[in-house]
């Protein structure tokens, strides 16, 4: 019989690090307990994995390394319900369960020969910074044309990963830009929106497609941007948040028409998105 | 029946239907309400299903019988506008609970009432008619035509539960009248159905509540019908902390309808929404006259029946009876 | 082909010994199927049971795993264990329920183990509808009451005996025990054939409900359809191709297990993200999710209407929202072409 | 008598109840505290759930404590008057009531779930209270699963 999807493969929790100032999102990094494990988890940046804390239940999250880092997988996850407090008190060394990889991915094959404009705000950062380390990785770094990374937050308390902005502020191999949406003591950087930022620092649309992760309000009017700035619907990129339970397109909730975000998605373009319905 | 001003099915049930027409009309003309909640005919037999009237055409679907068994207090709250609600007497003593309880807005809410001198149990003739393929209701009696037999009924050998018990069946808040009032009838003794109940011995009262609690399937229709379970969230969907599994466990339906049934002494009006809308027959307002019982007899309480009555639970008094305290 | 009932059941009961059997019985809920262990206990004449035998097949409650922690440590426990079972009884809208579930559970990357476990250990043996009652609706979802479509043996009640179809190879495996078949009489195959070219009375039109529904997802239909709803889950618990689920987990101490329950798209919570956010948290959008997933949806994913006519949810629903009416309000809808 | 009693516990030593007991934080829980420092002896059954006032105890409490098979429960506050913010006893007072009676209506057998008035002077009458409550859950026996959940289907925080 093949396997059972619904039973979690058992991983160890081997650092949870406090990633914001605001203390509401931690990184967790889980360790494979065997080879036979990881030779299991194969995924592709994008797909995400049902994480159990034993005793207050599981949910989903955007699995936020790159199968180039090999050994591991981390999670950033924000603190909002009762898997999400769990898994934040929870001690290192703790064994917790790990479904997945689920869904499907960022069309990496497809991106091939292109440039990327990655464009990401608050912590919903994970998944893309999954993708800019697949494509910094020098096994891939070749196959992509120049990598623009544009990530904003509240304040700079909120960036994620914030020791690896600042290797990536120095590698020539990617070029980022930082802002937050108002000036803040010490920040030297860019302030305004990523709508705004998008509009003053998108690398030209020719031969490139556009990566878009962020809150519904931040997605709303960075499209637009996009749009003007040159990028057609097939070449604009997201991946999409839903409640999910099973994971694997039975249990029914995560549906936008006919799809389940859990299996179909959780990444889209927005040539897709806009052949279903408008309800996410 | 003596107390019956006028008869089911009759002349006067017509002019009724007319009557609350007319209003609905001119409230609608008068854009004074938004929509008029009533009820239409349903799509089954001695089933009137609710229907909400928001322009002039559709007045002519609203309808007034004993199939009238919805409690339309329910849909006040989910309802957004100015609305107007026709209200039989159970129905305008929820909406006085919930005017109480700030979830409606008396400006808001124009209240049509109507007495009512029951509504019919279906599940009752079922039992014995198998289901109703054809039914008519005149002078008081109700003809079924059923898959296992045809039978005649008077209305009040098919009346509900719940109006068997009714002390209120005129409209205690309402913004106009239509139709006659009814005697309140006299009942030898109220709550005669929970004096029998307590009768028997604790162990036959478990064993009655566990066969009623197996049969529950936790669909929460007992709790949606219901015009005052309006909690944002349930207890029971409340994941922290986590009250209750999804399980169907009947030890677990009875903490579901024992938390739900708390929840609401002093403020259930009785009108036996919950148990009508219970699609496998649980006895849900056997635990809520219980508790309409106490209220009754321990703080002379009686939920919904005047605006200026403070809810049982909201008060107290130095000496409330306290028969419950361990013996030390 | 027939066998008397009193050989059918005497086969019944023996296999009993074998099988975990579940036919319908009359109990304080009505009737419904329960676990059995002789024919005499099987309810006789019944239109339908009140809650689908899905429950056999996709249990209201169920446990996935189990587990134990101890200190950092856990130990998980797989918890599907099952037997060989004989669903007796099955309505043909039922049997045809559970075609659809295999469909859901199933699909282009995951089976679902727990399902087809006991899919595959249970033999179906359906019983046509000698008596139709006034909200089936079948015949309009192509079925009929007699129809054997989705039954490994299929019988059809004569009164002191059973006209007996061999279905499947699972069916004809359990029936190598029974020899005693004989011949139908003439009056017998002639009640046989009133009951096969038997009709629902109640009909609906569906034939272009699924290419209607492609353009009416943002119709004004919805606006006012749901308005009646309580957004209870009776309609969805009593219909036995609903099958949506939540997982969750029952702790006690350092124990606990991952169980998943009956879950509905009716339900306000069942879309709720953790930000807060409901992409379904109005009651028409719910309504429409409900007719959608049903008529369009499904039929997309799976090429067959997740509707059987079985009319469950019509005699469940405390405010008669009768789903019968919103296909026809579906059809009588016009189409703004622009 | 106590000796007698400490007889009838050893004999049935096979059976402990498990006694949630939900105290308010200003009488009760203080009564019970006396209990301790004035070391007057009481069955080791309880345990104890301080709450900030009697008013605050939601009948769930009480309905989960029996569902995660506590096997009886113990409510205790201040005596009516004596509450620490003037009037949550008596509000209590009246859910109490109909706790107490609904659930014995559903068949809960008379002293799995108990009520009293324990002020933060009555050292030896908490003793005494826990001893009653004890002595009458112990002789139901355990909790016979009218609120208790089986199968491990609790679920506790």
């Amino acid at each position: 019989m093949e396997q059972n999807p619904y039973l979690p493969i058992t991983m160890k929790l081997i650092k949870n690090l406090c990633e914001t100032e605001d203390k509401l999102i931690n990184t967790f990094t889980l360790e494979f307990l065997s080879k036979e494990d990881e030779e299991n988890f194969k995924y592709m940046p994008g797909q995400f994995a049902e994480l159990s804390a034993y005793g207050a239940g599981e949910a989903p999250f955007g699995i936020a390394t790159s199968p180039t880092e090999p050994g591991i997988i981390k999670f950033s996850v924000a603190k909002v319900g009762c898997v999400s407090n769990a898994l934040h008190l929870m001690e290192e060394g703790t064994m917790v369960g790990v479904r997945g990889p689920m869904g499907n991915y960022y069309p990496m094959e497809e991106f091939k020969g292109k440039n990327l404009v990655i464009i990401g705000g608050g912590f919903a950062f994970t998944t893309l910074r999954s993708m800019a380390v697949y494509m910094l990785d020098e096994k891939h770094r070749a196959d992509y044309g120049d990598i623009t990374v544009i990530y904003g937050a509240r304040n700079p308390g909120l960036l994620l990963y914030k020791e690896e902005l600042a290797e990536w502020e120095t590698n020539p191999n990617i070029n980022l830009v930082t802002t937050i949406d108002r000036p803040a003591e010490g920040w030297t950087k860019r302030v305004g929106f990523i709508p705004t930022i998008t509009e003053e620092v998108a690398p030209s649309s020719v031969n490139t497609y556009a990566v878009v992760c962020g809150p519904p309000a931040m997605i709303k009017y960075t499209l637009p941007v996009l749009e003007k700035l040159g990028f057609p619907p097939e070449r604009i990129y997201t991946s999409l948040e839903m409640r999910m339970k099973c994971g694997l397109g039975i249990c029914g909730r995560c549906n936008i028409g006919p799809k389940y975000v859990c299996k179909d998605g959780p990444v889209f373009s927005m040539a897709q998105l806009k052949e279903l319905p408008s309800e996410y | 029946m003596v107390y019956l001003k006028y008869k089911t099915g009759g002349e006067q049930m017509s002019s009724i239907v007319d009557d609350i027409r007319a209003t609905a009309r001119q409230l609608l003309t008068d854009g004074k309400v938004d929509v008029v909640i009533g009820y239409e005919k349903g799509s089954l037999p001695l089933k009137a299903t609710p229907c909400f009237v928001r322009s002039p055409q559709d007045i002519d679907k609203l309808i007034w019988d004993e199939t009238c068994e919805n409690n339309l207090a329910a849909f006040s709250t989910l309802t957004e506008g100015k609305k107007a609600i026709i209200a039989k007497g159970c129905d305008s003593r929820a909406l006085v609970v919930l005017l109480q309880e700030n979830q409606l807005v008396r400006d808001d809410l124009y209240i049509i009432g109507v007495s009512c001198q029951g509504v019919i149990n279906k599940k009752k003739i079922e039992a014995e008619t198998g289901e109703i393929l054809e039914a008519s209701i005149a002078d008081g009696k109700v003809t079924v035509k059923g898959m296992v037999c045809d039978k005649e009924y008077t209305f009040t050998e098919v009346k509900d539960a719940s109006c068997q018990t009714c002390r209120y069946p005129n409209p205690v808040l309402e913004d106009i009248h239509i139709g006659g009032s009814i005697d309140v009838p006299q009942q030898a003794a109220v709550f005669a159905d929970v004096a029998e109940m307590e009768n028997k011995t604790a162990g036959e009262r478990q064993a009655y509540f566990q066969e009623q609690m197996s049969k529950c399937i936790r669909c929460y229709a007992c709790r949606n019908a219901c015009p005052l379970c309006y909690c944002k969230e349930c207890f029971v969907d409340c994941n922290s902390p986590k009250w209750l599994t999804g399980g169907v466990d009947q030890a677990e339906n009875l903490f579901f309808q024992a938390g739900r049934v708390l929840h609401l002494a002093g403020r259930c009006v009785e009108c036996g929404a919950c148990s009508r809308a219970c699609p496998q027959d649980v006895d849900i307002r056997a635990l809520n006259r219980k508790m309409s019982k106490d209220v009754f007899t321990m703080y002379k309480h009686e939920s919904g029946i005047s605006m200026d009555s403070n809810p049982a639970l909201n008060e107290y008094s130095a000496d409330d009876p306290e028969a419950f305290l361990v013996k030390e | 082909m027939k066998i008397t009932k009193e050989k059918f059941g005497q086969s019944f009961d023996a296999l009993a010994a074998d099988y975990q059997i579940i036919a319908p019985v009359s109990d304080a809920g009505g009737v419904n199927y329960k676990a059995v262990k002789s024919f005499s206990e099987v309810k006789q004449d019944y239109l339908n049971s009140k809650l689908p035998p899905k429950s056999f097949l996709f249990p209201q409650h169920e446990k996935l795993l189990s587990y134990k922690k101890e200190g950092k440590d856990v130990t998980i426990k797989n918890e599907l264990k099952v037997g060989k079972s004989i669903l007796f009884g099955v309505r043909p809208c039922d049997a045809k329920a559970m075609l659809l579930l295999d469909k859901v559970f199933k699909n282009d990357e995951y089976t679902d183990p727990y399902y087809y476990e006991r899919r595959d250990n249970s033999v179906i043996i359906g019983l046509a509808c000698n008596k139709i009652s006034p909200t089936c609706f079948c015949s309009s979802m192509s079925i009929s009451p007699a129809s054997s479509e989705g039954s490994d043996i299929f019988l059809i009640d004569l009164g002191d005996s059973y006209q007996v179809e061999v279905i499947t190879e699972k069916g004809k495996a359990l029936m190598a025990g029974l020899e005693e078949l004989v011949e139908l009489s003439a009056e017998e195959q002639a009640l046989v054939d009133t009951i096969k070219s038997a009709q629902t009375a109640s009909k609906v039109d569906v034939s272009t409900i699924t290419a209607k529904l492609d353009k009416m997802f943002d119709s004004p239909f919805w606006d006012t359809l749901h308005e009646k709803c309580l957004s209870c889950n009776a309609c969805s618990f009593a219909c036995p191709t609903c099958h949506c689920f939540d997982i969750s987990e029952e702790v006690h101490k350092n124990e606990g297990s991952r169980v998943r329950t009956w879950d509905a798209c009716m339900a306000p919570l069942f879309t709720l993200h953790g930000s807060g956010h409901n992409p379904r948290d109005k009651k028409k959008a719910r309504w429409r999710q409900r007719m959608m997933h049903k008529f369009n949806y499904f039929v997309h994913n799976n090429g067959d209407i997740a509707c059987v006519g079985c009319g469950r949810c019509i005699k469940s629903c405390p405010v008669n929202l009768d789903i019968r009416q919103v296909i026809d309000g579906v059809n009588n809808v016009e189409l703004v072409v622009d | 008598m106590i000796m007698g009693e400490c007889q009838v516990t050893t004999e049935t030593k096979t059976f402990e109840p498990k006694i949630a007991a939900f105290l308010c934080n200003w009488c009760s829980y203080a009564g019970a505290d006396l209990a301790g420092v004035g070391r007057f002896q009481y069955p080791a059954t309880i345990r104890t759930i301080r709450v900030p006032c009697s008013g605050r105890i939601n009948p769930l409490y009480i309905l989960k404590a029996m569902a995660n098979g506590a096997d009886g429960v113990l409510i205790s506050g201040c005596h009516p008057g004596d509450c620490h913010y003037m009037s949550g006893n008596y509000v209590a007072r009246r859910k109490f009531a109909l706790i107490d009676s609904l659930l014995k209506y559903v068949g809960l057998e008379e002293g799995r779930v108990s009520f009293s008035w324990v002020s933060a002077a009555e050292g030896v009458r908490f003793a005494e209270v826990v001893k009653g409550v004890t002595e009458r859950v112990t002789a139901l026996g355990p909790n016979n699963g009218v609120f208790k959940v089986q199968d491990g289907g609790g679920t506790n925080e």
